[in-house]
């Protein structure tokens, strides 16, 4: 199988609201930014894919506009997928492995939440006929994930705390996270809950935000940056979507994603989690089989911020970026979509 | 290099403007349960999906795969959705041929869908934005003006795009699963609809369909499966450019000519008209054939409309390149799957699984899907031998 | 029940999702420029194409663009379209025409009403300029401007003009 | 002059909004319609003999279609298998008051359905808690014609 890395990895500040520019003005000067850190004009990019959500921006075909700032001309290949720029980075990776003559890639996602309320807008994302009549928000969703934890006696209410203080920690040396700090997490467990057993530290927050990766192939990558974070394993799997039907302290699409990147059973220093809510952090942690070894979430994962349609693609590039940096030999990153952890994806990316 | 792919089970719906009587998992199962068949694989073989739709405003549901996810055989399996516009259709069914070209699986599902009906279509593509007054008045309204250029560059009469209508309408009646069946169609019955947007008629645009169609796609080693000879995939290709550059050439858009160049680079074409048998390309308005046959190389600058207008794109006519003969996108328009219906047609036509609508003899197919303000090409050439 | 006879088919189910929608910086500059009845446009540094309204970023090329440019009211048809359909939120009346207009010292084309002109009389390459409302009534819409009317200046080659346009494209 | 973005960007209200009408399918459509005119509910059995209420359209084992005839009636009651209180309740929830999302698998069912249950408190919810569906007066079809579920006396 060819050899494709990710060679650079570019993200706004995570902000509460972006109060100047459009999802296109976001992504245009993260794009110009990882192409520059690599020596590369927008020319030298084979292949274009982004990931969005037209509820999220608002109207139909949002991504067209992005397209427009991305200098498209002459004409590119190009291509985008609704949801989660994770899967955007996995169309370029296939496109890579059959495609001798893609040699760089460019990927990118973007989502502005604070323009509507994403707890309700992402309700739409559940069966039409059974449950979106009813509006149950995201964090009510999460919050049954989380409480199946509970009464199986897995973990506990300050477990949850417990993840939120260690990304918050984590967060306070990523200079663009939007919420960093040491709360006491006995304070934090006597804090109101949302949805119970859910409070506010378990939630992502509210972000505006746009990232991009570039991936390069063989020696193509090896020319361009010192130390690219090769994809050794990379895979996706879905679940039954309904609640109901679902062992929810389990994340079986996840464990199979895990599996199936080659993710289990390996040492790896690093591992970004794409986990909206603490408990699910808890169990992709059991899913992937991370052990002590192991820094989890060195970004403060996506609770420091959390750029919708783009935070799972950022847990590639923060795992990349370390790699590169050589900070770390090897990492897994995970990205998700669906309600309580529904699809999965998992990679194992390593340096030379 | 890329492992060999081909198409070796093919279904689709009967298209229509309101399947009142399936949801929509009884809608795609309906075409993916035919594919299925054709390619004599049961479900449980399928390795994982590609799922094209066009934006999500339609039907109100944000990536409805995930909730279908189970239904469509997907639990424990990689699903994938597509969204590129118009070209969707034709995305996913080339997303689905590099899974099996990376080697990654070896039985692809690819599925196309729209069901249109549960919305308004005009309002779902171009909701009213702050800051932004609405003049166009449909997509029609859109690419109604470029029309009127392409007219003015190139002097072609009135008449084409009412014999193109008539053409794909004529053909449509040839396949069972196209939406408009007018048994009547004739060319005064076009001119004399509404002249909704000047210069395009009532009888000149598509209609707004429900419909899903659904390829099964394989690797070398199961591509005698089918029920059907294996539509050999030759070469796939996209091409995409920005909507609002200055000076940019809606008639005949650098991306479609880039895109067709590529593809027939690829596979030795030089003469396309001569050297495909036929060709299901994505007109969803009339004029788009004249103008399209410029961009994709089946006729000169300014000389498309001759080729309409001489019949060498119509079945009927004994044309040399046949055009849609399914009937095309003016006949069917399910958005997300009309993409995917080119790709699914011109592998028929390989597999020589067409029926009334079956150019004899053919070996080598072009297919086509445009997306946005044509911008966004996707394309493939299937053929009846082994690239 | 009233149906009770009739087996249920169909659900609905509205949808109502609420934005607070940020149009961005380069049409903001458009609109708060038009709100003083100026248009304005930016200067790509690379190809010279005058972009209206401003954007932040070449479409070609993706060079970031600063210099604004003010633009005048008058320009020249490239192409349009006659509407002859009446849309649900539409309160035009119908036939009317809107146009792709280049304004003088501008690369890229505004779509805008023309009226004041029979639709047969409409044609590529004729002059226009802008109809504004009172002053008084002016906000951060392009409706600032009712409409474009005919001139009477002579016609201009329109097909050297885009290609003039055409010319100026990153190759 | 400058382009640049010094100044904030303008915004406005927009809404997105339409009221979708869906066709529900035969399994879906007897559903619902058992619910509205006999406030009975129903699962649908699996080839492998499993109920799963709501009901499914396509066999989880041999992913083969189902048919009506495969439906089963199944509770009303049932019990809670995990639950959260919500002490806000959001636009176009089942009630307005606070309320307990429920998890509810119904007698004779294997999997559970989603809704709400008025509980009057959250010291009133534990998994395992019986439950019974609270049916509308006014009935149209659809999942809203279960007003809510309520604990078991």
């Amino acid at each position: 199988m060819r050899e494709v890395a990710i060679i650079a990895f570019g993200q706004t500040p995570n902000r509460r609201k972006e109060l100047h520019r459009n999802d296109a003005e976001m992504v245009a000067p993260v794009v110009a930014e990882v192409l520059k850190g690599v020596g590369l004009s927008r020319r030298d990019v084979d292949f274009t894919c982004s990931g969005s959500s037209d509820f999220l921006a608002g109207y139909s075909f949002s991504w067209v506009m992005a397209i427009d700032a991305l200098g498209a001309w002459p004409p590119i290949q190009e291509s985008h997928v609704e949801g989660e720029a994770a899967w955007a980075l996995y169309e370029a990776w296939v496109k890579m492995l059959c495609q001798e003559e893609i040699e760089v890639a460019l990927v990118y996602g973007f989502g502005r939440q604070s323009m509507s309320s994403p707890r309700e807008v992402m309700v739409l994302m559940n069966d039409p006929y059974l449950e979106t009549p009813l509006w149950p928000d995201t964090i009510s969703q999460a919050a049954l994930q989380a409480r199946a934890l509970l009464d199986a006696g897995l973990c506990t209410e300050r477990d949850f705390a417990e993840i939120a203080v260690r990304n918050l920690r984590h967060a306070e040396s990523n200079p663009l996270a939007q919420l960093s700090g040491r709360p006491d997490p006995d304070a934090l467990l006597e804090t109101p809950t949302i949805a119970s057993p859910l409070r506010k530290h378990d939630c992502p927050p509210i972000t505006d935000g746009a990232c991009a990766v570039l991936l390069a192939a063989g020696d193509r990558a090896r020319e361009l940056c010192n130390r690219p974070a090769w994809i050794r394993g990379l895979a996706h799997r879905i679940d039954v979507q309904a609640l109901g039907r679902r062992d929810l302290t389990h994340s079986h699409s996840a464990r199979l994603a895990a599996e199936a990147a080659g993710a289990i059973g390996t040492r790896v220093d690093i591992a970004e989690l794409h986990a909206p809510f603490t408990p699910q952090d808890w169990i992709l942690q059991r899913e992937l089989e991370i052990t002590e070894g192991t820094v989890i979430n060195p970004s403060g994962g996506i609770h420091q911020g959390n750029p919708m349609m783009g935070a799972g693609l950022v847990r590639f590039g923060e795992v990349a970026a370390r790699i590169i940096r050589g900070e770390a030999d090897r990492g897994v990153a995970h990205a998700t979509q669906g309600p309580c952890l529904q699809q999965n994806m998992v990679g194992v990316l390593e340096g030379e | 290099m890329a492992n060999r792919c081909a198409v070796i089970g093919i279904g689709q719906t009967k298209h229509t403007d309101r399947r009142l009587d399936v949801n929509h998992v009884g809608l795609v199962r309906e075409a993916c349960n035919r594919a299925l068949e054709d390619a004599r694989l049961p479900w449980k073989n399928i390795d994982a999906l590609v799922i094209g739709k066009a934006p999500d405003t339609i039907e109100g549901v944000i990536c409805p795969e995930l909730y279908m996810a189970e239904a469509l055989g997907m639990a424990g399996k990689p699903l994938f959705r597509v969204h590129t516009a118009g070209s969707v259709g034709g995305a996913t069914a080339i997303v689905g041929t590099e899974l099996i070209g990376a080697g990654l699986h070896d039985k692809v599902l690819v599925l196309g869908w729209q069901k249109q009906s549960e919305s308004d279509i005009t309002w779902a593509l171009s909701p009213n934005l702050p800051f932004d007054p609405p003049l166009m008045a449909g997509a029609g309204g859109f690419f109604a003006p470029h029309f009127r250029e392409y007219i003015r560059r190139s002097g072609a009469p009135d008449h084409i795009g009412i014999k193109v209508a008539v053409k794909d309408r004529r053909h449509a009646l040839r396949n069972p699963y196209a939406h408009l069946h007018q048994p009547s169609v004739c060319f005064e019955e076009i001119r004399d609809t509404p002249m909704l947007w000047d210069p395009l008629r009532y009888g000149e645009t598509c209609p707004s369909s429900d419909g899903a169609c659904a390829m099964v796609l394989s690797s070398e080693k199961f591509a005698d499966h089918g029920s059907a000879r294996p539509a050999w995939i030759h070469a796939t290709e996209m091409r995409s450019e920005p909507t609002i550059m200055p000076g940019r050439d809606e008639v005949n858009p650098r991306a479609g000519r880039d895109c067709a160049a590529a593809l027939y680079k690829k596979t030795g074409i030089t003469n396309p008209r001569k050297e495909f048998d036929c060709a299901e390309i994505y007109v969803a308005f009339s004029w788009f054939e004249p103008m399209l046959a410029e961009t994709l190389g089946f006729a000169e600058p300014g000389e498309g409309w001759k080729l309409s207008d001489s019949g060498a794109t119509s079945l009927e006519d004994g044309g040399d390149i046949p055009w849609n003969c399914s009937g095309g996108v003016l006949s069917s328009n399910p958005i997300g799957a009309s993409g995917t219906l080119r790709f699914a047609e011109a592998a028929l036509q390989v597999r020589g699984q067409a029926g009334e609508r079956q150019v004899d003899g053919a070996r080598l197919a072009l297919a086509h899907a445009l997306g946005g303000a044509s911008q966004f090409f996707a394309m493939w050439i299937v053929g009846s031998e082994k690239p | 029940m009233a149906d009770a006879q009739k087996p249920v088919t169909y659900i609905k189910t509205p949808i109502a999702i609420h934005y607070d929608y940020s149009i961005g910086t380069g049409s903001s500059t458009f609109m708060r420029a038009i709100r003083e009845g100026r248009i304005l446009g930016s200067r790509c540094p690379d190809t010279g194409k005058v972009y209206v309204p401003p954007r932040l970023s070449s479409v070609e090329t993706a060079s970031p663009m600063s210099e604004l440019v003010e633009l005048p009211d008058r320009g020249v048809v490239y192409t349009y379209c006659i509407v002859n359909i009446k849309f649900y939120d539409q309160v035009l009346e119908i036939p009317y025409a809107y146009a792709y207009i280049v304004l003088d010292g501008a690369d890229s084309a505004i779509m805008h009403l023309i009226q004041e002109c029979s639709v047969e009389e409409m044609r590529p390459g004729m002059r226009v300029q802008a109809v504004w409302k009172d002053p008084s009534e002016w906000t951060e819409s392009l409706e600032n401007i009712r409409y474009f009317k005919p001139t009477g200046e002579a016609d201009l080659p329109i097909d050297t003009i885009m290609n003039q346009i055409r010319k100026k494209s990153y190759a | 002059m400058e382009l640049n973005d010094h100044e904030e960007a303008l915004r406005g209200d927009h809404v997105l909004q339409y009221p979708y009408r869906r066709a529900t399918g035969p399994i879906l459509g007897r559903f619902f319609t058992e619910i509205r005119d006999h406030g009975r509910l129903l699962g649908m059995k699996t080839a492998a003999g499993k109920v799963l209420c709501p009901p499914v359209e396509v066999d989880p084992d041999t992913l083969e279609d189902l048919s009506v005839d495969d439906l089963v009636e199944v509770g009303p009651a049932g019990c809670v298998t995990s639950w959260t209180w919500l002490r806000e309740p959001r636009p176009g929830n089942p009630l307005e008051r606070p309320f307990a999302w429920a998890l509810i698998r119904l007698d004779g069912a294997d999997s559970a359905l989603l809704h709400a249950v008025d509980a009057g408190s959250e010291s009133a919810m534990r998994t395992g808690m019986r439950v019974v569906p609270r049916f509308c007066d006014e009935r149209s079809g659809g999942i809203r014609d279960i007003a809510c579920f309520v604990p078991e006396d």
